[in-house]
């Protein structure tokens, strides 16, 4: 590696101390998304420091440890260790947004459990495909509730632990009502063009809310 | 302004400039309890020891100010006024011990806490604001997808998409028009495909009751609905040009024949 | 491979060595961006593995390092030093600005939570916007927390990890001058003597009212 140091003395301002430096270069190749080359770290770090020093104490540092410091063309990386891989699983899957009918429905059912599918299916006005309640039965978010004892004796859905984990939700009931969400501004209350509004709209969240503590008594 | 004799500390020219300041920004404050914290800060001292009856006038006086420029003054604002004018009175009185509700001092010694505990939540923001911040002073790790060995899909939701899911079905629930009898609504849709079909028939002058559809001609919901749909798919099809329709006088029959092909297009 | 039976040491499969655990969750943090508690790694880890034992030995490697493991709520996450942030200018996301109204809000819901609208309304003396609570949401900085058990139940704010993370907090009771203003009775719900005039404008919705009424009724 190239050495300077007879430089540095001549240096107007004095490099930083060379533990300082691969501090540097650490935290810098830590927070690039791209390899970063030596001339590069040179550019942002202070006058007079020597990347290039700098990086091989820090590979030797990062030798054998869960993360390396890898040699990409003419530029370096940070990488975790090639033997580790599989620990990174978790970081290989690919997150997708839930559907927007995915979403809706497990609303209704955190929102109005135990809820049967034709229940949903009134609310949310269109049919619920069986995709959709298979595909939230897999992320283990929904589960079948006690059947009604309505005619038919349909299955009920409910939501898990695990839904209320994902959705950092002590408890259901804490979801906040229509009127909350509008508070929030999570809810436009501009009704759609030619509509007319109805009044009092402040009654159907009131319903809901007590319906919903009243399911959610055991 | 007014009640200048009533003062016993006239007002110094720098507080009227400063009061003068203020109303000229009046649109800048946040409510009145933000008026009064600003204005707490002309009397130079330790909010935990402000004179609130200064702070009265002071706020009273702002408000005339304001009068005399006709500013408009929102509501709360005026509120306040009268509650603080309300508080000198009680503080200046004696106390009337045949009054019930807390004394002067009692209120005045709220207010000077919420004024304190307001500009302490506005220190505690500055501070939170001033401290190290994510993606500014230090950072995560810029390459987040670098190992990609396995594809496994999974599905991933905020309580954000959650809430507003809920909010969207509810909303379009509100404004939709009254649908709860459904089955018991006769389609404008439904009318003119069934019109379409039967105009052929319907050389002479036919009554628009004949022409309802089987099993709505009895019950009145049913009816009053297959009539109006009828009537006004009756009517899309007179505009077409496929349809003549009479009615001899007001409230008569309404009566329908085909157009003659002669004229029609 | 769940055994059942297993006591700690008694396992079916020894668990790795200790410098092996620490490399794991050098591993894991270094490729997440989001914090990981230790119930996380633990299950990515080999049956057996002790996360917050790995985790003691790890911080005191990265001690005085360019990169740090901090702690965020339940969990951990590899961040920069922060007097490395100059040079980082790079990287730098434009943070969206935000208004004062929603600085303040964010300070109160830190210094107050679980609080409600109300509350949060009282405090600041005008009534909360709904793009503010809306903005903060978004941000995922704030989430809704456990209906308060005062009539009407309303729904709470409280800040969430992500807030924890930006901020360099490790918990919501570090926050800077905390002790110091509820020493000063700062943060007490206190309240007024008699009826002074309600703060925040006329187009408050019922809810708000109703919360309001609450705190002020003696």
């Amino acid at each position: 590696m190239a050495h300077e140091d007879d430089q540095h003395g001549q240096c107007l301002f004095e490099a930083p101390p060379m533990a300082e430096q691969e501090r540097m270069i650490e935290a810098v190749l830590f927070a690039s998304a791209e390899p970063v080359s030596l001339r590069e770290l040179e550019a942002r770090m202070p006058h007079g420091c020597d990347a290039g020093e700098a990086m091989v104490y820090l590979r030797k540092r990062y030798d054998g440890r869960g993360v390396q410091v890898v040699k990409v063309g003419d530029a370096y990386a940070m990488r975790t260790a090639a033997d580790l891989g599989f620990l990174m699983q978790k970081e290989t899957v690919e997150v997708r947004k839930l559907s927007r009918a995915a979403i809706e429905t497990l609303a209704i059912i955190a929102y109005h459990q135990p809820v049967t599918r034709a229940e949903i299916e009134e609310i949310r006005g269109v049919s619920v495909s069986r995709g959709t309640v298979d595909q939230l039965l897999e992320l283990e978010w929904i589960r079948f509730g006690r059947r009604k004892m309505t005619p038919g004796r349909p299955v009920t859905f409910v939501v898990t632990e695990s839904f209320l984990d994902h959705f950092g939700l002590e408890n259901a009931r804490d979801l906040p009502g229509l009127k909350e969400l509008r508070a929030a501004g999570l809810l436009e209350n501009r009704p759609p063009p030619g509509s007319v509004p109805l009044l009092g709209d402040g009654d159907v969240d009131e319903e809901t809310t007590e319906g919903q503590s009243e399911l959610f008594e055991d | 302004m007014a009640d200048t004799t009533f003062e016993e500390d006239p007002v110094s020219v720098t507080e009227r400039l400063a009061a003068e300041a203020l109303i000229i920004d009046v649109d800048g404050f946040e409510g009145p309890l933000d008026l009064l914290l600003t204005l707490s800060r002309t009397q130079k001292v330790d909010l935990r020891k402000i004179s609130v009856l200064q702070l009265a006038r002071q706020y009273l006086a702002f408000v005339e100010k304001a009068k005399a420029l006709r500013l408009e003054l929102a509501a709360d604002y005026l509120v306040m006024a009268a509650w603080l004018a309300f508080l000198k009175s009680r503080l200046l009185l004696p106390p009337d011990p045949t009054e019930d509700g807390p004394s002067g001092e009692e209120l005045a010694a709220h207010l000077a806490f919420q004024l304190e505990r307001l500009q302490a939540m506005r220190d505690m923001a500055a501070r939170l604001m001033a401290r190290d911040q994510l993606g500014r002073d230090f950072f995560a790790r810029g390459q987040t997808h670098e190992v990609e060995r396995t594809r496994k899909v999974t599905y991933t939701a905020t309580l954000l998409d959650l809430m507003q899911g809920y909010a969207r079905i509810r909303t379009r629930d509100e404004f939709r028009p009254f649908v709860m009898d459904r089955d018991a609504v006769f389609t404008m849709e439904q009318a003119l495909e069934r019109m379409r079909g039967l105009i052929g028939y319907a050389g002479e002058w036919g009554d628009l009751m004949s022409f309802l559809p089987e099993g709505w001609e009895s019950d009145p919901v049913r009816r009053r609905s297959a009539t109006a749909s009828t009537f006004a798919a009756s009517l899309e099809l007179v505009k077409e040009g496929h349809l003549e329709i009479r009615q001899t006088d007001a409230f008569g029959a309404i009566q329908l024949r085909k157009k003659d092909q002669r004229d029609g297009a």
